[in-house]
């Protein structure tokens, strides 16, 4: 299925994200599994690179894990290729391992070949913005991919321009950029946000800090098209890592989780729906 | 102050920013504040900025020639003093220059990341001297070896942050500081150690390290009449390299060389992901790493290797986008000093010049030593800084070699262990 | 350079030679040098004397408007930055003098005595700089206590002969060093590390390190556009002091304030012949000590007291004659800070002005805090060092005293104690 | 008896120094008079300052542990009175000891008036050259007490003048500056010293390094009137305080070795008679 279908149903999508290979290749295929069973529309599935400077801890700790059992960009390919799941995925990554992937002609074209070739359906690139993103964009046309960008509630006018002109499959709203454990109430900056691209012609995706149905409910009611969660399935994993969980039984509260916001993030609709 | 550069930062193919999005904003903020204070003095910005480097940092710094240096081989050494700058190193040069530019733009809180605790120190000195909160960034590892810069820090009444994640040292450091950056862009400014990580950082570190070349071409065409045949300086991230070698790039004749880490080795370890050096420029290829396309040591993947070298100070995978390019340009000579030299040199500039020089420095002079055939007649040596800092390093590690020129310690030894014969008797 | 002081080195009761019989010929060979190289500028001494000085040394150095300590005190206060020599702190004008006198006076080997060891240090960058052998006589607990200096010394390539008996501290290393003297005194030099001992020293160490005020008198017309109301300066041996007062002295609208330290307490215990302070300006007694007469921590059979203070650099029983005579004029008023108001003024000064000056330098910032009415609208404090060398004491001393302004030091608690939230989320 | 009435004497004079009080106030009273037993002329009998800036380190330990017994100007004054033997006592020390017992008014007169009192005959002090020295010598004039001055070999002759102006009882000479273990004959240099001051009107006594016999008696060949020795006999009370050995075994072996140093002076005088 390809971003365009996803978003083109009426049902706001949950977009959740975890890091492949964490804890191990073979527990992460369950895990990915585990997120479409509980309702995952579309799935950020993130290639852990070494220096992750926009992570907060609990992503950047899961890519430590990741790498440690050994995650490269290759053994990534083979994941997608064998994860079994339906909804597409989209490549959230650092620019530096699509660069580096084209070997010594360098840049992303063969790289984002590949990605074609495994399935993949889009990019998230987190230190890649658009004013650098040409190279990567071309490749990405050249090969049907979609090319996602993040737009924060600081991103200027001129930048959310030459963003529009290059955002293809959804855009990433960030959700704010305070700091953590002073949050005023999501959904204001939120919402403000999705005003200024109102009129974009791709969907709206809103990330950053959503933990609960609650919270994912909000945000479709704030007006978002999808709802992406990263942190909260993260801690999951720590967890039953930590814990020496069974497998599945982290894979059940993964479900879970997933299912306690796809839910809330439908309850979103209907409220907002209710509430005019 | 270069003003014909590209605007968009490039240098060559190097260059850019590549940053979460959050940050852009305080990006080009910070691309109009260097525009409009540092490149176009607005408000007197640079003329205070000028007047605090001299009276607060010490400013003009000597140009010395060496004289036993300049007799071992047989050519003319002069030194740039930079040691002698307040804090110890060329770090002040830039750290007051972007905390003043913090104040400028209103910004009310300062953060930088740290290594070595060198440009933490700098950066907590100078927002002390101009009233700002700061907090530094520094992996637990480095924290645990590097106690005396750390208490600098606090004692300069700076919060020490300690990075936990990964093998806590300079590359977790920057990670952790760009986070905060990330939440906090509105009030806070990101001080950046060194030519490094998205423009404008590298062109306006630049800037403001360049007035070391600025004062030493003028003071050597007072000194030797003429310009140098040569400059040679270190390079880790290579703000000290860049800034003795700014004012010079035109003089085509002059010769200039940015000497590396070479670590214990040039060859690198894949699987384990370490390269036993800091040789980005030498050995490093195209990447993008904090925010820059540069050369890097990396893997075949992409992924950033562990760096190594005897000095905390060059310990680091990547090198400012500007000298990959003028590498690439065939202006400056990249070159590489192993541990073992630079110990040596270490110890030779401390006996021969009564100057103790940092661990980073001693590598430009290693190359000396190695090479002296290779800088002319006249050379411009830029001492980075002081080692007092190193001394513990350099103990234990000339401990574990047979270097040519090491002092020994025995004198602790000979403490207590029992009476020495005095030299002297009256009757 | 005072030519109009008695040739005899007096200054009025104080001073004089009050040495061994065997010294007595290299003494007056030192006054003959001095009269001729120091005062007579015979084969153009003072001129590359002046040049090493700027140069090697970074002279001159600058005088800091301190913006924050003016408001603070509501008065001008201007900063003498000898912290930025090199060696880090005012010591070096005078051994570099005295290791080039020495070579002008055809000696073959350097010979000193060190307490915290920044004599030491000094005088061993000067005597690499300059080629020349050096030995340091260092007591064995200060070698213990002194750990980084003694390393400096060494990397300098100066021996370093550890002083065994009494207490093995300062004085007894200068009696070791007098010995050592006694017996070599055809080719050594015995470079006093402060304005004690016999004649010619007092006059030529002050002459060395009268350079700060000459410097300064000129810096502050320009800067404030008169001369100030005081000077102040910490005093132990009394150099820095001097070094401060010199030009000023003429100027007798010039307060000058030379700060002892007060250690613990101005009360002695006679029995166990100690004092818990080194305020020998203010308590002290005439009596003769280590070649010269002057002022005194002695008891009343005159057997010299032991010393104490927080900052070693001013742990000494004497002081130098002309201070004593000064203080006795009338011209210079002596005043003391105890430890915990100098390692409270020593936070402040790092804090609020981003320089971390040494413990000796904060006894005058300490004086500041607590008597800034008796400064005058525009005072020059001068920074005689910087802090490096006595982090660890500091980090110790402040753990001990429940103090206003005292940094915690729990960053090294936290290290490995467990992970630290990270500001910031990206999802 | 005066040093006057010792060295008038035909016999060349021994002159032995001990620090009062090492080790212990006792022991001291029982070594002093051991030397005379040994044969002593005169003594020089050390008032331990605390910073004996010019002593090796075999004295200046000596003078540690007196100070640690309880020497003060004061008993050291005591001692002189108690002390049982009938040669002639000279007091060295260092000036401060003597100016400072002039308490607030200061200056010498009242340490000499206290000396002459207890009987001492004259004074070396260590670190008084002749130029500082006139408030001293007029003290002593006053009370009839001799001071002596040390005539190092490298005094220039204008010094030798301003001694030679003020110098009785004896002349200290100085036998070499050397350094430790690198002493080359030590008759040399001093002969050579010896005959710079050969018209002066007091004895030479000459000191420094001599430890046996046979260097007492090439002292004496040289012209010496009287042979200081300090070390050599210093290091018998330090042994025999390390040692733990009885005092009176230790003052036998003082009495012995002065007996030694006498009789080698006394050869010196033979031989120089007979070598002539
Ligand atoms: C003294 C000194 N020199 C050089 C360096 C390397 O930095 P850069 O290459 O940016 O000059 C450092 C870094 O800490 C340093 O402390
Ligand atoms: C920085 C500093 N200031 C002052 C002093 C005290 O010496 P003086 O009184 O001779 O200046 C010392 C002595 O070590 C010192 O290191």
């Amino acid at each position: 299925m390809s971003l365009d279908a996803v978003f083109d149903s009426e049902e706001p999508a949950f977009v959740p994200y975890l890091a492949a290979g964490d804890p191990s290749y073979e527990a992460s295929l369950e895990y990915v599994e585990a997120l479409e069973r509980g309702g995952a529309d579309v799935i950020e599935l993130g290639l852990p690179f070494s220096e992750p400077i926009a992570e907060g801890s609990t992503i950047q700790s899961a890519i430590v894990r990741a790498l440690k059992a050994g995650m490269t960009p290759e053994r990534y390919f083979e994941f997608v290729e064998e994860v079994d799941v339906d909804v597409p995925i989209v490549c959230m990554t650092y620019y530096n391992l699509i660069f580096q992937y084209g070997g010594s002609e360098g840049g992303p074209r063969k790289f984002v070949e590949r990605a074609a070739d495994v399935g993949i359906e889009g990019f998230v690139v987190v230190d890649l913005p658009a004013e650098e993103a040409d190279p990567l964009r071309e490749a990405c046309d050249e090969f049907g991919l979609d090319l996602i960008f993040i737009v924060a509630p600081t991103t200027t006018d001129d930048r959310l321009e030459s963003m529009r002109e290059r955002v293809s499959g959804y855009v990433y709203v960030q959700a704010r950029t305070g700091v953590t454990g002073a949050r005023e109430d999501v959904s204001d900056q939120t919402a403000q946000t999705l005003d200024r691209i109102s009129d974009w012609d791709v969907p709206k995706a809103v990330g950053f800090g959503i933990k609960t149905g609650e919270h994912a409910e909000r945000i479709v009611r704030a007006g978002a098209d999808g709802v992406i969660v990263g942190s909260a399935l993260v801690d999951i994993v720590a967890e039953g890592h930590e814990g020496d969980e069974p497998v599945a039984e982290t894979a059940e509260k993964l479900e879970a989780k997933a299912r306690e916001l796809k839910t809330g993030a439908l309850r979103g609709v209907g409220a907002a729906v209710e509430s005019e | 102050m270069s003003t014909d550069e590209p605007a968009d930062g490039s240098f060559g193919q190097y260059g850019g920013q590549y940053v979460p999005e959050v940050l852009m904003p305080a990006i080009e903020e910070l691309e109009d504040a260097y525009r409009r204070y540092v490149l176009d003095n607005e408000d007197g910005f640079m003329d205070e900025f000028r007047e605090r480097l001299a009276d607060f940092g010490g400013r003009p710094i000597p140009l010395q020639r060496a004289d036993r240096l300049s007799e071992r081989y047989d050519t003319e050494v002069y030194l740039k003093r930079e040691d002698l700058l307040h804090g110890g190193a060329h770090k002040l040069n830039n750290a007051l220059g972007q905390v003043l530019l913090a104040k400028y733009m209103g910004k009310e809180r300062i953060i930088a990341e740290t290594g070595a605790g060198q440009h933490g120190t700098a950066t907590a000195m100078a927002a002390a001297h101009l009233d700002m909160p700061c907090e530094i960034y520094m992996g637990e590892t480095d924290i645990a070896r590097q106690r005396p810069n750390v208490f600098r820090m606090r004692i300069n009444g700076a919060e020490v942050n300690p990075v936990t994640v990964g093998r806590g040292t300079l590359k977790e450091a920057i990670s952790e500081t760009m986070r905060d950056w990330a939440t906090n862009v509105e009030d806070t400014h990101y001080v950046i150690g060194s030519i490094v990580g998205p423009h404008p950082f590298p062109s306006m570190v630049r800037d403001f390290q360049s007035v070391i070349s600025e004062e030493a071409r003028e003071q050597i065409r007072e000194k030797a009449g003429r310009l140098p045949d040569s400059v040679v300086a270190c390079a880790g991230g290579g703000s000290n390299t860049m800034g003795a070698f700014a004012h010079f790039v035109s003089d085509t004749d002059v010769d200039l060389l940015a000497v590396e880490a070479g670590g214990s080795s040039l060859t690198v370890d894949e699987a384990e992901g370490v390269a036993p050096n800091s040789a980005s420029l030498s050995t490093g290829n195209e990447g993008v790493l904090h925010g820059a396309r540069t050369k890097l040591l990396q893997d075949s993947d992409g992924q950033i290797m562990e760096s190594h070298s005897v000095s905390a100070g060059l310990d680091y995978s990547g090198v400012g986008p500007e000298l990959a390019h003028l590498v690439d340009e065939g202006r400056v000579t990249p070159v590489n000093v192993g541990d073992d030299a630079a110990l040596e040199a270490f110890h030779r500039l401390s006996q021969d010049e009564g100057i103790i020089p940092a661990l980073e420095t001693a590598h430009a002079f290693g190359y000396l030593e190695e090479h002296p055939e290779e800088v002319g007649d006249l050379t411009i040596v830029n001492v980075s800084g002081r080692g007092d800092k190193d001394l513990e390093t350099v103990i234990e590690e000339t401990a574990k070699r047979d270097l040519d020129v090491a002092p020994d310690m025995s004198v602790f030894e000979q403490v207590g262990a029992g009476r020495l014969g005095s030299r002297g008797d009256r009757e």
